[in-house]
Parts: structure tokens; sequence; C-alpha cells
């Protein structure tokens, strides 16, 4: 009876492993949908492809991480399952009523809390000081994104780099998503679409808002995140590595309301004369205001 | 047992004389027996019933959510039809997947696991293992019971009214959670329903820590006491102190749904196109400071209590004391009190300042080293052990590699540069699945199994608890372990649909394979329910003592009566001595007096 | 507490002592308020008396001052400390975010709402 | 054998020193602590972050209408009402009953007091002048933390009144038991009393 339900419990293990193989594979032979747009880079169970010149740290950090936590695990574990073994209960054996002194533990706590010292004050605490601090002086591009349910908006300042001012209260959601007043000299030429265009291999600091909720600019193959907050406007940086022009997905990383899923968009790192082109197209009159 | 409670009231302090209790009484109605009793046996009982409902509850709405993340937009077989208004065309709207996200999380940890661990377990054992007659308030903590009741039905309830139940995730960000007004009450009935969970909380903790300070029997001194009564101890000083600034922001936010307030409001907010008529002025980012400041020490309220029930199971099961038991109590208050100055870890993305990350980076980091010294008590307690592997240890066992994985992957998200990869990724929610679902779940199983017999005098079987300890083994892992791999894709959490992601398209397999796993996990859970009501009335009677322990709760009669012992019981020595040598037996029962070597 | 009559009598005369403090305490937070300082100054010396009667409050009329469980006191203590990191969250809110950080989403600030601006006297 | 089924409800514990009523409202107040505080902190990272100017611009103090005539007469109002609190348990200490449900009613009646100006003289014209709680972040929080502690003084209100009328049974049976539920009634509103102290100069004069 008793060897009997043991067989039962292996062949349900082989048979959900192979039934969770056998649906991976025939899901990644899907195709993406509906983007309109073919995405470029790998994607699989791993951290998917990198294209910006600082995401390797934080690459790096989750790696050197998981082997410590994979090492620390398996030696623990290798420890438990001895026990496990050794120790069972059986005829003739009683428990050990003398407490050991496990120095080696203490040791083993010690190093713990010092690897992650290391970790903290070796790599986290000084990228993340670049990451927030060291913005680009080398003549970055300057985009604003304006997070809304449930779309991306893109607003650039056109030649003159400065921004218009921008007006609730004169928001139009087909004309003027965004309440770029009229009178502005400053936001004469600049012009807001639903896709995002940066160059490649050039540095770009993007400021990010939100006309209603939380949403979170999501761009996986950056290792960008952050929150976009209403009532305020918080600026990142990032730049791409040469060599990366192509299609790649920005998402919504937070619960932003029924259609949070959908809210994606798709960033298009250009050579510099596919950026111009791009520009003249968007700039020329009666696509200005057109969204999707 | 008959009592009496006539002359309380007020503010819940009891004091009865009774002479000679015990015989003799008119017997109470069924009612001041069964539902409305102060006795804190019963309660815990009702406690851990209701739970354990809402547990199943919380789980089959994830079930039926893992459907639309397994087959997106395809009919739900046979539930898609039952219940035509929930998912028109049998499949399930974007908005039904956030409200059942939503009330998924907040059932699971709100009206499911504390309640199971502080009012179930907390409860029912830890007067009887202080040696106490009762709890310190007892009409308090009949009190406490019937508010967390009408919490739950407020919570229910709100799947039916207009606009369906709470759609803003558990964490209920503002402006999302405040904007849905008009169309939507299933909100305001989440904040109402909070107040009540945060009330009854309230009223429990102060029962909690008044009884353990003031009615451990005599020689029960604090390091006498069971690492479990350690745990809720401090587990209890968390509701305390981190809840009421959660109910503080709960009324906020009553208010700006309700009165118009602006309190998480900012000025000039547009939805739709559509500019809003609050005056702003308020911050978002108030809410989600008050939010983590309970719901970070929320978290360890979830897992210090099953901590303390896998120790007990862990020292009778090896027949050893547990190993560096003052360490583990010196641990144990070390992260009550940290747990307070972490909760900013939970918003590194919303654009933090360089001090304010480090600081919250380094007090988590911190705060891992008291978890690390804990298990590893554990663990090494195992060494020189005699270790019987009955149903409670498998499960108690089990906690400990899987509260590892956990916790381990917790570090990740506890650095600011690798949380920004994954941060409100499925990185997160299988970090968190593993400390809850195969971590505490699994403790509160070992705890049903070992606990079980006290209250009803009973067994569980035990063939058909393996079989369920190694089903829900082998599916939870296939269940939460993909998460993992989802999430360093980058597929981020409260998707209704991922496939729409390059990203999320690719690691599609993996998502229905949790899926089957968490179906397969309910499945597993068949021979458990079974157990568990047959068992209550056909089970194996057993003595007092059937596992051989030596913490007062195994010298109370099973089930204990009214007032717990037969006669007062005396502590003589620590809670954990077995095998002491020169003693026949392999285990000296605390309230035994005689030799101390 | 357990005390004798006298003792009860001599309490009964220092709770009438405070209740002079704490009314004299009222008149001087809002007299110093009539005396138009500077405004953080003000709020200053506002929260100091307050402060100040509290505490008697709790020393008195709540017996802290006989009070010499240990329970209790560090049940406050630790409640003390508490509160002080939740008076934290203003701080980091409105001193911590990274530079170029701004606050407000747009260049035009909303007027007054039609259905409050009769209101503003 | 005649034993109390839980011991140190009347007596003190020897060790902690403690009936345990005590230990459990001086819990409850803790967690009233964090209550206030939390909201506490939320006045203050509101009114340092509020915009300069606009609708939700913190209002200058001229603004807001309120009266320190009103609050401080309220301030003293509940002082008053604590030193009675206060005389009520010391009356029962000597054993007079009497005496202790005439201070225990004059609480009552001045906590009415503080109700009654609260809400004639504040809450309606307040409303009237359409300063609703909607108004701005300051009318939010002066509604939210007065209301609050309205509801707190409320429920002081009816325990207090419990203990005049039929709680005061228990006086017969077991004067020291009630006693300290007087005792312990009294730190809850003493509570409640020194909440107000901070929030007469936060709402009223600043
Ligand atoms: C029981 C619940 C529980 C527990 C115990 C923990 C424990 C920890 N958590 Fe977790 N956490 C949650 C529940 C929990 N968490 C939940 C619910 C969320 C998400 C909320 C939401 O957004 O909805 C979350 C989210 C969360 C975040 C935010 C992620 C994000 O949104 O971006 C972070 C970041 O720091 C974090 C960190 C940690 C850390 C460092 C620990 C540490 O305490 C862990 C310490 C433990 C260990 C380190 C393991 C011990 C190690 C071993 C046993 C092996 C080593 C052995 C030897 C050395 C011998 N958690
Ligand atoms: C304590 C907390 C807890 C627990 C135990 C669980 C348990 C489980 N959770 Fe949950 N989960 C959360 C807390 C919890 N969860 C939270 C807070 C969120 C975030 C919500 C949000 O986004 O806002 C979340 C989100 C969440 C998601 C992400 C959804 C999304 O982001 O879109 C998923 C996805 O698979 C999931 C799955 C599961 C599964 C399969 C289990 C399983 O492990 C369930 C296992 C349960 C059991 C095994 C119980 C069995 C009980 C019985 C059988 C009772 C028997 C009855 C009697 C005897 C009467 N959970
Ligand atoms: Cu926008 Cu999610
Ligand atoms: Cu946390």
């Amino acid at each position: 009876m008793r060897r009997c339900s043991w067989r039962i419990f292996l062949a349900v293990v082989f048979g959900c492993v192979v039934l969770g193989q056998t649906s991976v594979l025939r899901a990644q032979a899907v195709a993406p949908k509906d983007t309109g747009v073919k995405i470029d880079g790998e994607y699989g169970p791993f951290l998917p492809t990198d294209i910006s010149v600082d995401g390797y740290q934080v690459d790096r950090l989750i790696n050197v991480l998981h082997v410590f936590m994979i090492g620390l695990f398996v030696g623990w574990g290798l420890f438990f399952a001895f026990c496990l073994v050794k120790y069972r209960q059986r005829p003739g054996h009683r428990a050990n009523s003398v407490l050991i002194k496990a120095k080696p533990s203490k040791y083993l706590e010690i190093a713990v809390a010092i690897f992650e010292a290391v970790l903290l004050f070796g790599f986290s605490i000084p990228v993340w000081a670049r990451v927030k601090s060291e913005f680009p002086t080398d003549d970055p591009m300057r985009v604003r994104v304006v997070a809304e349910q449930f779309a991306w908006n893109f607003h650039y300042p056109g030649a003159d780099k400065k921004f218009g001012k921008l007006n609730p209260k004169i928001i139009d959601l087909v004309k003027n998503p965004l309440g770029r007043m009229d009178d502005d000299p400053a936001g004469k030429d600049d012009f807001v679409s639903g896709e995002f265009h940066v160059i490649e291999g050039r540095s770009v600091v993007v400021e990010i808002l939100s006309k209603d909720v939380i949403h979170s600019f999501f761009v996986p193959v950056l290792r960008v995140k952050q929150d976009a907050i209403p009532g305020m406007r918080i600026p990142i940086w990032f730049k791409t590595k040469e060599k990366t022009a192509g299609a790649y997905e920005i998402g919504c990383a937070q619960l932003c309301g029924n259609n949070h899923f959908s809210m994606r968009a798709v960033m298009h790192v250009d050579t510099p004369e596919q950026y111009a082109a791009w520009v003249k197209k968007v700039t020329a009159p009666p696509e200005e205001f057109k969204e999707d | 047992m008959a009592q009496h409670q006539h002359k309380g009231g007020g503010h819940g302090h009891d004091h009865h004389h009774h002479d000679d209790h015990g015989a003799g009484h008119h017997e109470l109605s069924y009612w001041r027996k069964y539902i409305f009793s102060v006795d804190h046996k019963i309660i815990g009982i009702q406690y851990g019933l209701t739970a354990l409902c809402f547990l199943f509850f919380g789980f089959s709405l994830m079930m039926i959510m893992r459907w639309q993340l397994a087959y997106p937009n395809k009919p739900i077989p046979v539930i898609g039809s039952l219940f035509p208004s929930f998912f028109p065309g049998g499949a399930m709207a974007p908005e039904m997947y956030n409200a059942f996200g939503a009330m998924h999380g907040t059932i699971m940890v709100f009206l499911g696991v504390v309640p199971m661990l502080v009012g179930a377990f907390g409860n029912y054992v830890m007067p009887l293992q202080i040696g106490a007659p009762d709890m310190a308030f007892p009409k308090l903590n009949m009190m406490s019971y019937w508010v967390y009741f009408c919490g739950g039905v407020t919570m229910l309830a709100s799947f039916f009214v207009k606009g369906g139940a709470a759609q803003s995730g558990w964490t209920s960000y503002a402006p999302l959670s405040v904007i849905t007004q008009p169309h939507q009450w299933g909100q305001t009935m989440w904040l109402i329903g909070m107040v009540f969970l945060i009330t009854s909380s309230l009223l429990g903790s102060i029962n909690f820590i008044t009884t353990i300070v003031q009615l451990r029997a005599k020689g029960l001194t604090m390091f006498r006491l069971p690492f479990f009564v350690w745990a809720q101890f401090v587990t209890s000083f968390l509701l305390l102190l981190a809840f009421p600034p959660l109910e503080a922001a709960g009324i906020l936010q009553l208010m700006d749904r309700v009165a118009g307030t602006s309190f998480f409001m900012p000025e000039g907010l547009v939805v739709s196109g559509q500019m809003q008529s609050y005056t702003g002025g308020g911050n978002p980012l108030l809410w989600q400071h008050l939010f983590w400041f309970l719901a970070h020490p929320e978290v360890y309220v979830l897992i210090l209590p099953a901590m303390g029930m896998v120790a007990e199971i862990i020292a009778s099961n090896t027949r050893k004391a547990l190993w560096g038991y003052r360490t583990m109590v010196y641990s144990i208050i070390f992260l009550g009190f940290m747990s307070f100055i972490v909760w900013a870890h939970h918003m590194f993305i919303t654009g933090m300042g360089q001090k304010m990350a480090a600081f919250f980076a380094t007090t988590t980091m911190i705060i891992s080293i008291p978890s690390v010294v804990i298990l590893t008590a554990m663990v090494i307690t195992l060494h020189g052990a005699s270790i019987r592997f009955n149903v409670p240890m498998l499960f108690a066992l089990a906690f400990l590699p899987m509260f590892a994985i956990g916790g381990l992957t917790g570090l990740p998200l506890g650095l600011p540069v690798s949380d920004i990869q994954l941060h409100d990724t499925y990185y997160v929610i299988g970090h968190f699945h593993y400390v809850v679902a195969p971590g505490t779940i699994f403790a509160i199983f070992a705890g049903i199994y070992f606990w079980f017999p006290k209250a009803t005098g009973r067994m569980m079987n035990e063939a058909l608890g393996k079989v369920h300890f190694v089903l829900s083994f082998i599916f939870i892992n296939v269940a939460f372990m993909p998460m993992f791999f989802q999430g360093l894709a980058g597929v981020s959490r409260r998707l209704a649909d991922q496939t729409g992601y390059a990203h999320g398209n690719a690691v599609q397999g993996l998502t229905r394979m949790s899926s089957w796993g968490a179906w397969m996990l309910g499945l597993s859970q068949v021979p458990f329910i079974i157990n568990f009501f047959v068992s209550m009335f056909a089970g194996r009677k057993v003595s007092e003592n059937p596992w051989e322990s030596t913490t007062l709760e195994w010298s109370a009669p099973s089930p204990p009566p009214h007032g717990n012992f037969k006669s007062t019981p005396v502590v003589h020595r620590g809670p954990y001595e077995y095998g002491v040598p020169g003693i026949a037996k392999d285990y000296f029962p605390q309230h035994q007096a005689g030799a101390e070597a | 507490m357990d005390h004798s009559h006298a003792d009860t009598d001599k309490h009964v005369r220092l709770y009438l002592t405070v209740f002079a403090a704490l009314a004299v305490g009222t008149v001087v937070t809002v007299a110093a308020n009539q005396l138009h300082v500077e405004h953080a100054l003000a709020i200053g010396i506002a929260l100091g008396i307050a402060t100040v009667k509290a505490s008697l409050v709790a020393a008195v009329f709540m017996h802290l001052k006989w009070e010499r469980s240990a329970w209790i006191w560090s049940t406050l203590a630790l409640c003390a400390v508490f509160f002080v990191v939740l008076l934290f969250i203003p701080v980091l809110e409105t001193s911590e975010h990274p530079p170029n950080v701004v606050v407000g989403t747009w260049d035009v600030l909303p007027e007054a709402h039609t259905e409050h601006a009769g209101h503003h006297e | 054998m005649s034993t109390a089924v839980l011991p140190y409800t009347v007596e003190p514990h020897p060790i902690t020193r403690l009936y345990s009523g005590k230990l459990g409202i001086w819990l409850f107040l803790a967690s009233e602590v964090m209550l206030f505080g939390a909201l506490f902190s939320s006045y203050v990272l509101l009114r340092v972050g509020a915009p300069v100017a606009g609708p939700a611009a913190w209002p200058a103090h001229a603004e807001t209408g309120l009266s320190w005539k009103i609050g401080g007469f309220n301030t003293l109002v509940l002082i008053i009402s604590s030193v009675t609190m206060v005389m009520a348990w010391a009356a029962l200490k000597t054993h007079n009953i009497g005496r202790a449900k005439a201070y225990l009613a004059t609480t009552v009646f001045l906590a009415l007091v503080f109700i009654v100006v609260k809400l004639t003289l504040e809450y309606i014209p307040k409303i009237q002048a359409g300063h609703t709680p909607s108004h701005n972040n300051f009318f939010a929080l002066y509604f939210t933390l007065t209301g609050l502690h309205a509801l707190h003084i409320i429920g002081g209100i009816i325990v207090i009144t419990y203990f005049i009328g039929p709680g005061s049974a228990l006086w017969k049976t077991d004067p020291e038991y009630f006693t300290n539920r007087v005792e312990c009634t009294g730190l809850y509103w003493h509570f409640v009393d020194l909440v107000w102290i901070f929030l007469f100069p936060v709402l009223y004069l600043t």
C-alpha cells in the first residue's frame, strides 16, 4: 500500500513536469499580439535583452545576488537534508540532548551580514546615486512622458528644446491631450506623439508626469522603471548603446484601472536619420495631434 | 461547562466569582455556549472555521483568475456559465480580474491568515500554553471575533453592490481608489470593512498582551515561555502599534471618497480629459506611507506566529530542545522592532532620493539577519535529533526551505537598484507567495494537524495527511516557482492578460504551468477537507498528550473544559526539556515537579 | 494604586493645582498668539505650552507620576519611539526627493472652483 | 473554594503591580497615540506640502474663521471635565459613592457642553458658510480631526453614563473593582482631553 502510493506521487510529479515543459515550448512559438510593430530583442524566462549603457549594473547586481542566494540555499539545504536522513527516528536512536555548540552558524550569519553590506554599499548605493542624481550633461534629448488611463503621451520640446506650458483646463482628448497653450512661445514647436522615439547612443532625460492616477513607466530592455505620480514631475535618464536601433516595448507597471494590462507603447530607437524623418512626419500639419 | 457572565459590561474587564466551578451549574443555552461564547477555546474555533472558509474562498477567486491568465479571454469552464452576471460571455473581463485580485489579497491577508494565526491558534493555544484559565478579557475576545465577522461580511457583500468589489489592489493606492467614486461602491465597502478588521485586531492585541503579561502560571517566567507565545507577544505589539496608522489612512480615504476632500488628491487631476472637482493640495504618496507603515509590519504578523508554530512542532518532533532559544527570542523581538522602519522599501520606484533609499535599503538588509538567525537555529535543532516524520512535522519541515526561498528572494527586492527591474513584477508575487503560501499556509496546516487532537480529542488521519502533504508540496512549487522567471522576464503583476507584451508572450507557457499548479493544488486540498471533517467525528481517540510534548497545553484534558486545567498548573522548568539525562521518559513536561537534573 | 485617605486628600489638592496650571497655560497660549510674533516661533510656543500641559495631565491626572509598572513604561516608550518614526513621514516626503523632481503636474494652476468661488470673503 | 476564574481583575499582580484592566487601557491608549499620531503627521505633510497659491493653498489664519474664543472655551470645559473625572475617582477611593456620582455627572454635563458648542457654534455655521470638508485641506483636516475627537467624547459620555447608571451596581458587590473601572475610564478621558490640548493650538491658533 505504502509503496504503491509513492509510485503514484512520482507519476504525478513526472506528469506535471512534462505538462509544464510542453506548454512552455508550445507558447514560445506564439507570436506577439496586436502591437502592430514587430518587437526586437530576445525574451524568455530570464532577464531580457539589455540595450542601455548602464543596464548591466542592474543585471550584475541581480546575477551576483542570485548566485549568492542559490549558494546559500544549496549549502543550507544540504545540511538540512543530511540532518533529515541521519537523525530520523529509529529504534535504538535517541536524541542527543547535549546542545551542540555551533560556532560555524555564527560565522555563517556574520558572513551573510558582511556580504549584504558589500552588496548594499558596494553595488546598490553607488549605482542608485548615479541613476538618481548624475544626470547627463552631454546634450541629452529631452522628452516629457505624460501617462493617463490608458495611454502614454510623449511630449517633445522641438527645436528650441523648451517645453511649452501645460494647462489642464484646456485639455481636449482629441485635439490637445496635454493642454498645451497656444500663446506660449516656448511651446510653438512642441509636438506630442503616442510613440516614443529616441536616437541610439544618445542620452535621454525623460520627465514623467501623470494626469490622473499612478502609472509606472517601465521599459524592460532599458532596466528603467519609474512611477508616474500625479502632482509630481519626476525626471529619469538613460542612454542606449550604439547599434541598438529597433522597436521595443514600454509597459505600465502600476495598477491603474481596467485597462492597465493594455497600457503599452512602443519605443523606437532610431538612427539619427530615421529620427529626423519621423520628426518631419509627425510635425507635418494635419497629423500633428493624431494619436494611435 | 457552564458559566456566568452577569456582572460584566462596559470596558470588557471581566470578573466573576465562581463557587465550585465545574459541577452543578445549569447548562448555558446553545447560543451562549457556541455562538456568543466568551470561552477562548470556542472563540478560537470560531475564528479558525471562519478563517478556513475565507482561505478557501480567497483561493477559489485565485483559481478562477488563473484561468484568465492561462487562457486569456476564453470562457471559464463551468464557473463561467454558472455566474453569467459576473462573467459576461463566460469569460473574465479586466475589471472583474482586478476586483478578484484585490479581494484575493485582502481576504487572504486580513480575513484568512491573520485571523487563523492570531485569532484561531493564538486564542486557542496561547492561554493553554501559559497555563491561564482564559484570556484576560473574555468579553472583549468575543467582541473582537464578532467585529471581525462583520468586517468579513462587509467585504463579501461588496461583491454584490453597484460596480462590484474594490478594484484597486489590496494596497488601494490613491488616486485610483478614490476617483472610482461615482460608480463604484466596492471601494467604500472595502474601507469600512477594513475599519472593522482593524478594530478587531486592536481589541485582540490588547487582550493578548495583557493575557501574556498578567496570566502566566506560577513559575512561568518570560524565558520559560514557549517560542510560540513569544511570537504571539511580538505579533500583538505589531498589530497594536502599526494598525492605527492604517485606520487613520482609511478614515482619510473614506473622507476623500464620501466627503470630497483631497487628502490624497493633487491639484488638477484630469480623468478621461475631464478636470475633476477635487480642490487638490493632497499627496498620493501619503497614502502609500501610511499603508506600508502598517503593511510591512503586517507581513511579519503573517510570518512570526507561523515561525512560532513551526518551532513548537520541531521541538516536539525532534525530541530536542530548540537550539539557541534565547537567541531566537532576542531575534524575534529585534525583528518586530525593525519591522517598523523598513516600510518604504515598497516605494523605491516612487521617486525617492538617495538618503532615504539608502536608509531603507540598509534597514531592510538588517532585518533579514534575525530571520536568518531564527531559521538557522531551527535547522541546527535537527542536528543530533531523533526526528519523527508525522504529518505536522512534515509540514513544519517543508516550511523551512520554502520560507528560505521566499526570504532570500526578498533580498534583491530590498536593494533599490535590483528593485528597479523587479518591482511590481511577478518576482514580487513569487517572493511573497513563497513566504505566505508554502510558508505560512504550510505552518497553518502543520498547526492544524498538531493541535487538532487537543481541540477535539481525536487524531487526524495520518495517511490522508501524508497524501495531502506530498501533493501540496509538489504543486505549490509548480504554482509559484515559475513566477520568479516570469518576473525576471519583466512581466508586471496585476495584468489581466500578459500576452499583449512580447516578453509576456514569451513566458506564457510558464504562466500556464503556474495555473495548472494552482488548480492541482486546489485538488490536493480535497484529502485535507475530508480528513478534517471526518476526523472531527470519527478520528482515533487520544489521550491528553498524544505527541508526548512538554508544554502546558498538553497537560490539560483534550478537549480542555471551561477553565482549562483540572488544577492550577505550576511550572518548574523551561519549555523544551526533551531527553533530559536521568529521566526514563524522553520528555519532561513543564508542569511536572521533580529532579532538576 | 493603593493609598490611604490622607494620600487621597493630598492628591486632591494636587489636582486642583494642576487645574490652575492648565488654565493658566491655556490663557498664555492664547495671549502669546495675539502677539503676532513670527509664524514659526508662534507654532513653537503653542506646541511647547501644549506639551507642558499634556505632560501635566499625563503625570498627575493619569497618575504616571506614581506609576511604577515597567510594563506600562515600556509600552509608552515603544509607542513614543514609533510616534517619532511616524513623524518622519512628512520629513521624508517633503525633503527627500532627488534633485529635479518638481511638485505640481501643470504649469498653470487651476483657479478657484466655481462651486466654491462665492465663499471666499 | 471561592476563586475568581481570572486573577488580577481587582488586585494588582504581585510582579507587574497592575490589575489587568489598567494594562489593557494603557495598551489601548498606545494604539490611540499611533492613530492620532498618523493624523498629526498627515497634517504636517499636507500643510508643509500645500501649494503656495490657488484654491488648494493653505488658508491664512484669518481666513479659516475659527474663533480662538470658542476653542479656548471648549479647552477649559474639557480641562475642567478632566478634573471632575479624577475627583470622581478620588471620591471612590474615600468610599463616597454619592460624591463620585455627582462628579461623574458633572463630567458628562461638561462633555455635552463641549459637543453642543462644537456643533452649534462651529460645525453648523462653518458648513453654512460653505467651509465644508471639501473646501480645502485645512477644513478637511479640521473636520476629520475634530470629528474623530468628538466621536471619542461621545464614546466617553456613553461609558461614563453607564457607570453612573446601571454600571454602578457593581459598587455594591465589589467596590474596588468598580473603582478600578472608573480609573480606567478616567485614563481614557484624560487622554481625550490631552488630544484636544494639541488640537486646539494646531487648528485654532496657528
Ligand atoms: C510573510 C510575509 C513576508 C515576509 C516574511 C517578507 C520578508 C521579506 N521581504 Fe517581503 N513582501 C511581502 C511579504 C513578506 N516579505 C509581501 C506581501 C510583499 C508585496 C506587497 C505588495 O506589493 O502587494 C512583499 C514585498 C517586498 C518588497 C517590495 C518589493 C517591491 O514591491 O518592489 C521588498 C523589498 O525590499 C521585500 C523584502 C523583504 C525582505 C528583505 C524580507 C526579509 O525579512 C526576509 C528575510 C529572510 C531570509 C533572508 C531567509 C532566511 C535565509 C535562510 C533560511 C537561508 C540562509 C541560511 C543560512 C545563512 C544558514 N518584500
Ligand atoms: C496571505 C496571503 C496570501 C495567500 C495565502 C495567497 C495564496 C495564493 N495566491 Fe495570492 N496574493 C496575495 C496574498 C496571498 N495569496 C496578495 C496580497 C496578492 C496581491 C493582490 C494585489 O495585487 O493587490 C496576491 C496575488 C496573487 C496573484 C497575482 C495576481 C496578479 O498580480 O494579477 C496570484 C497569481 O497567481 C496569486 C496566487 C495565489 C495562489 C495560487 C495561492 C495559493 O497558495 C492558495 C493556497 C491556499 C490554500 C492551500 C488554502 C486552502 C484552504 C483550504 C482548502 C481550506 C479548507 C477549508 C476547510 C477545512 C473548511 N496571488
Ligand atoms: Cu497605467 Cu497601469
Ligand atoms: Cu516589506
